[in-house]
């Protein structure tokens, strides 16, 4: 039975996943005007890249092609942990939350050592940025994640994730909203399809990578970017609360939403310049810890 | 009997003050000697019946202080050429007040002091704190290794002073204090022996400073 | 009898060493006569003889537990003496062998005298007969060093002298019958005269503490022994001193017994931390490691008298701390005599790389800094550690804060001269007069026998000494 | 066999190596392993088995009886000092042989084993004295092995450096012992948590136990001897020696009554040692300095738990405390074996290129493949990433974090900052193991030393694949480590004993299997497919210029500056630069130092106050005679004043 919940929720993720980052390109291309990709699109490019070679930087180590791969397996088995709205999780425990946060950070220790492989001036510079700004990101991600604990005084995903919504909701929804931004190297922190890499934080880092490996790397990214969309969803919509149908299309309808937000923000902002990063990040990090006071006050009484 | 010990005593107060004031080695010496004879003679004038104790203690004194001492010092003055000028750290008529002012604190300190009944008219305690506080002055304040030694030395005369104050209760004390003669030779000979080492040349304490720190 | 006989066979053996004709064979007499008085002093030590309360002269209890541990760093240096005047062949050692013997005797007298008037004699007596020992060598520095022991140790004889005729007086006041043995004047107690007494506590201390070299009066102790010969140095700051700090001790009974031990006690805090902290500032900038060993002997002595005025189990400390510190501190002056010798200098400007030069003593040298500076398992960690112990328990927070302080700034200060001088590459010069001074085992197993002894203190102090300690400590400390 | 007895036969060996150590390395060796092996199966048996071994021998030693005990605290500890004693004894053995180092190598051997015989004394002894003795004897030991190689001025430097500061802590210990045994009445050693009187003590212990600990910022001397220091003598210092200031902060604050403000004042300085350590770690350009900070880092995580612990008691022994200290003392094991591993990396590249500057460093995994993986694999570790073991400790703590703070005891919210600075600290940790092993091994040689390394001998490599081998092992099974860990928790405070764990440790070592597993399959199946699919070497695409060259690659101080520069009013580097200056620009440099600034901008000024004092109390003794006599007068005056005012 297990097995087959595993299996499907792999399944889920593999396919679904890849949808996200069509969706926010053609929700970017209508506010532009333009017909754009079509929403298969990076399906499509997955498929191409697995079948091509690969070229290895002559500086490479096998790292280089493991680090990505294992930063999948990261980011999917973190995704396998979150539970799925109404269908719950596969195995919820204590402190599950925290596991999650660490397999993310996981998945950015192999990106950042399959970036350095080569060498390279611009992965180099790519990877610092990834690792620096994650300090805040996750600074604010803890915050967020404890305010959760605080107002269902719990540390496990599934109970954490069916709060009623509180005042902070909002504030925890910015708050998350612009982690993911940052996390999923989406503009105003970063631009997934600007040429120039000097500006770049996730794409530069991938500069080298070709074929299989980098088929994986978009695909994780896809998966990273469907994890935060769940993740804010569930936390600021009380799911635990609705019926299993309601509860499911408000889960769709949530993660749908919040693809579309990230794709008009993309095309309403542009991308900040990289001093102005840390300052929107200490944002979000200030927005989850008043999410998490007001969480705090709320919970003195009880 | 009093009177003569008073006489006494302040005779050797003068010669403290005069010590302080003269800038020639000579009479320091000299200050010295007859400073040393009148503490010799103290005792006989003191006890009513001299017993052979008190004798041998007037006699080592007058020997020592008055004639022995002071014909070494005389003595080391020629062996190594010593010129009779003092040279003072504290100037003559500073030493002089402090030695004044010193002595009227050891009159005024002595009253404070309680006395046994035979004692209290006496001058011996202070002419002893003057004594030994102008004994400090010249340690302090000469330069020159001989007026050093008689600064020891009217230090010294300042606590046989006082030890005078118990010759018939423990005599042996105060003959002990003989010893503090014998350290004043050992300078004295320290200075002579080492003159004919040629060591250390003009018997000037402050070149005497290759030890620091 | 025998207790005599610790006076009269040394000074019967300088006698001897006066007239006897060779200057090759005359050095053998220094080990033959200590050993002679070790052996009588540990006799003493373990049978203890009867002392009738009026002698003048007696092992009493304070005797037997100081004595015997000068004796055994006397004998020590005796034999170190011999192979130190065979490299010194070119000196007479004609008074220098007289005296040192005449110093044992006058040290043992000092230990054992019952009476201040005799106390003062020997104390007096032995700083004559140092004199000679300080001038062996004779140059224009060891004149310095003498003229100003003589003179600032005689000023401070002088004081303890007046001192003790005001004790006399005090007792005279108070209707005594002026006899100054120290168990008469306990006997008489509180109807001592209470400010002659005071007067007369304050010059003995000054001048005894002069003696000891104590701060502020410790300014001839880093000449004397910086230009003094190891061993003197070793005997001067394991046996002199001591004698100075038993008479303080026998002279701080005498107070307490007429009722004023507080103020007692806290001159000697006062003075004890003084010293302590201004041998520590001093020790953190000396270069001359000869000067650094005197400096921490103030520093010691320092300790000494804060154990003193901590109360019964302050002086049990002491007590063990004179054993501790006399006999590392041996190990010190030797083996820095032999780095002296074979370097050629004396400051870290001069002396690098002993290490190398002459391994045994920088060994020697480093192993007694940290023995010195309580680190265990050498004697001084356990003494001291009772020291600040005894502090707490008679709730001395503040002194025993500022005692750990000043001793964490000597640690500052030795290692760092130490290290300096035993690590980096030695000089060419001290290479080549290293050839001519070889680690002989008569310079090296001396002091390695006491860092022995004072290693075997430590670990395992012998019951008798505990007996001998404790018997000072009900004797000089009644009550409390 | 007897605890005791087995106890015996290692100090016997390793006294023995002591004596034969300098002449025979191989018997040396085994006495070494055989001690080791000795002491691990007796702390092993009192940890498998709960009960703890005791000894009250009529034999004295320095006047008191010898009294040893061996509970669940001081097995856990002896468990790490012979694992990681034994395992860089076997590095040393290549790393520091007789033939490269003839003159210090055979010293060296003896003082291995009296580190760990006076180590072994600190967690068994139960006597005050004793204790103090054997914790000197250790501090000694190391001095001596830190300036091993004593030629080195900076080496020397370091080694006065740490034994200053140590024994400045000593000082504190014995006022602290001195004042227990006042108050006590004795040095006997034990719990009393009853006698109030005795809560003061705490203060003077946690900065006595703290220097030794590195605890931030009494950590001044660490930086510097852990980077001079042989490497294998650093891992035994930074897995072992530090961890004997943790041993003594957590046995005593076990024993002795704590007031909550010290549980305060230990969270809050674990919490800030961890942000500040990891920031200092992550602008290093040194790499065993590197590390050093990070083992401050690591301290401050102990010490976070061990403070919240405190906290757990004070509130009649809630059950988060008991989590939190669990964690600390698995993490003292974990930093043990992951640093250790590290370290022993560290010392390899330094064996094998000769410097540990970064910025010289770089592609050796290729020289060295083994070396490189095994740090990688320690990097992953220390940084707290799951699969590995430095996740589970972390994530013990911060459940009990988590859990203190929803517990909505009022006051002990204010433990969520300190989460948040743990979360921080932990991703900087990550920023910083980032840096350090993919500069040192991947890219290109930056320099000659760095093309031509070798990797190192089959000894130093075995022995670092047996501390990655714990680092997976814990990793993997942490529920195996539950029982022993829960038997420490309970010699620490017998009101938490229970061996169920109270956190589904199964399941985290489930998912961590999984992962791991997982990373395998994929990795190697895509490594396969990209082989299948045809490798093609080609040059780095440097955005289509053709000609890279070494100089071209990111440094290590790039890559740290942004985060770096989020802490400058801490760090305050210090900036050489030489711009290219005219129309052919000949060269330009830029040198970045990184200061200690505890010790540079805090106690160097205070040492300077004090040394302006010695030099004038110097001058004072300026060899006048007439002014030594005016001393003496002075002194007369002092005491008359002294007896005549009274306080």
């Amino acid at each position: 039975m297990t097995i087959l919940q595993i299996i499907a929720r792999l399944a889920l993720w593999l396919l679904v996943a890849p949808l996200l980052p069509g969706i926010i390109n053609k929700v970017k291309a209508w506010v532009a005007g333009r017909r754009g990709p079509p929403v298969l699109q990076l399906y499509y490019d997955l498929a191409r890249l697995w079948r091509k070679g690969v070229v290895l930087s002559t500086l490479a180590s096998p790292g280089f092609v493991i680090g990505p791969a294992v930063a999948w397996v990261a980011v999917a088995s973190a995704g396998l942990l979150l539970p799925l709205g109404p269908a719950g999780g596969l195995f919820g425990f204590r402190g599950d939350a925290l596991i999650l946060i660490y397999l993310l950070a996981l998945a950015r220790f192999c990106t950042s050592w399959a970036a350095m492989e080569t060498g390279s001036a611009f992965e180099g510079m790519g990877a610092a940025r990834e690792v620096s700004y994650a300090v805040l990101a996750e600074a604010a991600l803890i915050a967020a994640v404890l305010s959760l604990c605080i107002q269902t005084g719990s540390t496990s995903l599934v109970t954490m994730l069916s709060p009623s919504a509180s005042a902070g909701a909002v504030l925890l929804a910015a708050g998350l909203f612009t982690v993911l931004l940052a996390e999923n190297c989406r503009v105003p922190f970063d631009d997934p399809n600007t040429h120039l890499e000097l500006t770049m934080i996730h794409e530069v880092m991938v500069l080298d990578h070709s074929g299989p490996p980098l088929a994986v790397i978009l695909h994780g990214a896809a998966m990273k970017l469907m994890l935060f969309a769940l993740l804010l969803v569930e936390a600021v919509l009380p799911l635990g609360k609705l019926t299993w149908p309601t509860a499911a299309g408000a889960l769709v309808g949530g993660v749908l939403a919040s693809t579309v937000g990230i794709g008009l923000v993309e095309s309403l902002l542009a991308r900040l310049a990289f001093r102005r990063v840390p300052l929107l990040l200490t944002t979000a990090f200030l927005l989850c810890l008043f999410a998490l006071l007001i969480a705090w006050k709320g919970g003195g009484g009880a | 009997m009093t009177e003569w010990m008073n006489l006494l005593i302040g005779v050797a107060m003068a010669l403290n003050l005069l010590a302080l004031g003269s800038g020639r080695l000579p009479t320091i010496i000299g200050a010295m000697s007859i400073q040393g004879v009148a503490l010799g003679v103290m005792p006989l004038v003191l006890g009513e019946y001299p017993d052979w104790r008190v004798m041998l203690v007037a006699v080592a004194t007058v020997a020592g202080k008055g004639l022995l001492i002071p014909a070494l010092l005389r003595r080391a003055m020629r062996a190594a050429h010593i010129d009779r000028e003092v040279e003072p750290l504290i100037g003559f008529v500073p030493s002089l007040l402090l030695g004044a002012g010193g002595t009227i604190a050891a009159v005024a300190l002595a009253r404070l002091l309680p006395l046994l009944p035979e004692h209290s008219g006496s001058l011996l305690v202070p002419g002893s704190l003057a004594s030994v506080l102008t004994g400090f002055v010249l340690l302090i304040g000469r330069t020159k290794a001989i007026s050093q030694v008689c600064g020891y030395l009217i230090l010294e005369n300042g606590i046989y002073l006082f030890g005078l104050l118990l010759i018939h209760s423990t005599p042996l004390l105060v003959e002990a204090g003989i010893l503090l003669d014998v350290t004043v030779g050992v300078f004295i000979i320290g200075i002579i022996v080492d003159r004919i080492q040629r060591a250390f040349d003009s018997l000037d304490t402050r070149k005497l400073t290759t030890l620091r720190e | 009898m025998k207790d005599l006989l610790l006076i009269i066979v040394p000074i019967a053996g300088a006698g001897v060493a006066a007239c006897w004709p060779d200057n090759r064979s005359r050095p053998w007499l220094l080990p033959v006569v200590a050993a002679v008085h070790c052996v009588l002093s540990f006799w003493l030590l373990i049978s203890p003889p009867e002392v009738s309360p009026r002698a003048w002269l007696g092992f009493d209890a304070l005797a037997r537990a100081v004595l015997p541990a000068v004796s055994l760093l006397f004998l020590v240096c005796a034999v170190y003496g011999v192979s130190y005047l065979q490299v010194r062949k070119e000196r007479p050692n004609r008074v220098f062998v007289a005296c040192l013997l005449a110093v044992l005797g006058i040290l043992s007298a000092g230990h054992q005298a019952r009476h201040l008037g005799l106390l003062w004699i020997a104390t007096e007596a032995v700083t004559l007969a140092a004199v000679p020992l300080l001038h062996f060598n004779a140059t224009p520095r060891a004149f310095e060093a003498t003229w100003k022991y003589l003179l600032v140790g005689g000023t401070g004889i002088a004081l303890s002298l007046l001192g003790s005729f005001c004790l006399g007086y005090a007792s005279l006041h108070g209707g005594g019958t002026g006899d100054l043995t120290f168990t008469a004047l306990t006997a008489q107690g509180a109807s001592l005269s209470r400010p002659w007494l005071l007067i007369a506590w304050v010059l003995l201390l000054v001048g005894y503490g002069t003696k000891m070299g104590l701060a502020p009066m410790h300014t001839w102790k880093p000449d004397a022994y910086g230009e003094a010969p190891g061993i003197v140095g070793a005997v001067l700051a394991g046996g002199v001193t001591t004698v100075a700090f038993t008479a303080i001790l026998r002279v701080r009974a005498v107070v307490s017994a007429a009722g004023q031990a507080a103020i007692a006690d806290r001159t000697l805090l006062a003075i004890g931390l003084f010293s302590m902290l201004v041998a520590a500032l001093m020790l953190l900038g000396t270069r001359d490691f000869k000067r650094m060993l005197a400096y921490s002997s103030v520093e010691h002595m320092g300790i000494l008298s804060v154990g003193a005025a901590l109360g019964g189990a302050g002086v049990w400390a002491a007590l063990f701390h004179v054993w501790a510190n006399g006999l590392t501190k041996g190990a010190l002056f030797m083996s820095a005599g032999n780095i002296r010798r074979a370097a050629g200098g004396r400051t870290m400007d001069e002396v690098r790389g002993m290490s190398t030069l002459t391994p045994y003593s920088a060994g020697i040298f480093v192993a007694g800094m940290f023995a010195v500076t309580a680190l265990p398992p050498f004697g001084p960690f356990f003494s001291e550690l009772r020291v600040v112990r005894a502090a707490f328990e008679s709730s001395h927070g503040l002194a025993a804060a500022m005692f750990l302080g000043c001793l964490l700034l000597a640690f500052f200060g030795l290692t760092r001269l130490v290290f300096a001088i035993v690590d980096g590459r030695p000089r060419t010069a001290s290479r080549s007069i290293g050839k001519r001074f070889p680690e002989t085992v008569g310079v090296i197993l001396p002091p390695l026998t006491l860092l022995g002894l004072s290693l075997w203190l430590g670990l395992a102090t012998p019951t008798v000494l505990h007996d001998a300690w404790s018997a000072v400590v009900t004797q000089f400390h009644p009550g409390k | 066999m007897t605890p005791g007895l087995l106890l015996l036969l290692a100090a016997l060996s390793l006294a023995s190596g002591i004596v034969t150590g300098p002449r025979l390395a191989r018997t040396w060796l085994a006495l070494v392993l055989a001690g080791a092996a000795g002491a691990l199966i007796s702390a092993w048996a009192v940890l498998e088995s709960g009960a703890p071994w005791e000894w009250r021998s009529g034999f004295h030693l320095g006047g008191e009886p010898l009294h040893l005990r061996l509970d669940g605290l001081s097995a856990l500890f002896l468990v790490l000092l012979s694992v990681i004693g034994g395992v860089s004894a076997v590095y040393a053995r290549q790393y520091w042989s007789d033939e490269r180092y003839p003159d210090s190598a055979p010293a060296g051997r003896a003082w291995w084993c009296g580190l760990m015989l006076s180590m072994g004394g600190v967690v068994l002894c139960s006597n005050g004295l004793h204790f103090l003795i054997a914790w000197e004897l250790f501090t000694l030991c190391a001095f001596f092995l830190i300036t091993l190689d004593r030629r080195r001025r900076e080496v020397r430097a370091a080694g006065w450096l740490y034994l200053a500061a140590s024994h400045a802590g000593t000082i504190c210990l014995f006022a602290f012992f001195g004042m227990l045994a006042a108050r006590t009445g004795g040095w006997d050693l034990g719990p009393m948590r009853d006698r109030a009187e005795l809560q003061p003590l705490c203060w003077l212990m946690l900065t006595g136990f703290g220097v030794k600990a590195g605890m931030f910022p009494l950590h001044i001397w660490l930086p510097s001897a852990h980077a001079n220091a042989p490497s294998h003598v650093s891992t035994i210092m930074s897995g072992v020696a530090i961890k004997m200031g943790i041993y003594g902060l957590v046995r005593f604050s076990g024993w002795l009554p704590m007031p909550e403000t010290a549980g305060w004042v230990i969270l809050v300085l674990g919490a800030i040692g961890a942000l500040f350590g990891i920031a200092f770690a992550l602008a290093q350009s040194d790499l065993k300095r590197l590390l050093a900070y990070c083992s401050v880092e690591n301290i401050g995580i102990i010490l976070i738990g061990l403070g919240t612990a405190l906290l757990g008691t004070a509130r009649d022994h809630a059950p988060w405390g008991r989590l939190a200290l669990a964690g600390a003392l698995l993490h003292v094991w974990n930093h043990g074996a992951f640093k250790s591993l590290l370290f022993l990396g560290a010392g390899s590249v330094l064996h094998a290129t000769g410097t540990r500057e970064m910025s010289r460093l770089g592609g050796l995994w290729r020289a060295m493949p083994w070396t490189a993986s095994l740090f990688g694999l320690g990097a992953v570790a220390v940084s707290g990433l799951p699969p590995l073991n430095g996740f589970v400790s972390e994530w013990l703590v911060y459940l009990g974090l988590f859990d203190a703070a929803s517990s909505r005891a009022a006051s002990v919210g204010a433990v969520m900052p300190a989460i948040v600075m743990l979360a921080m600290t932990g991703a900087l940790a990550l920023a910083c193991f980032a840096k350090a092993s993919t500069i040192v091994f991947l890219g290109a040689c930056r320099t000659q030393a760095a093309a031509q390394a070798h990797e190192c001998g089959t000894l130093m490599r075995g022995s670092m694949l047996a501390l990655a081998g714990a680092c997976l092992v814990i990793g993997l099974g942490p529920v195996l480590f539950w029982p022993p860990i829960s038997r420490a928790v309970e010699a620490w405070s017998p009101a938490w004993a229970s061996t169920v764990p109270p956190v589904p440790l199964a399941k985290l070592g489930l998912v961590q299997v999984t992962v791991a597993l997982a990373a395998c399959a994929v990795a190697s199946w895509l490594w396969r497919k990209s082989r299948a699919n045809g490798l093609r070497r080609g040059l780095t695409w440097d955005c289509g210029y053709a000609g890279p060259t070494v100089r071209m690659q990111y440094t290590g101080g790039s890559f740290a500056s942004i985060a770096a520069g989020w802490f400058a009013w801490l760090l305050q580097p210090q900036r050489v630069l030489r711009r290219p200056r005219g129309l052919l620009p000949t060269d330009a440099t830029c040198i970045e130092r990184v200061p200690e600034t505890i010790l540079e901008r805090v106690l160097t000024p205070l040492s300077q106050i004090v040394m302006r004092a010695s030099a004038a109390t110097r001058r004072l003794q300026h060899g006048r005679l007439s002014a030594y006599i005016l001393y003496v007068l002075a002194g007369l005056i002092a005491m008359s004043l002294c007896v005549v005012l009274r306080p």
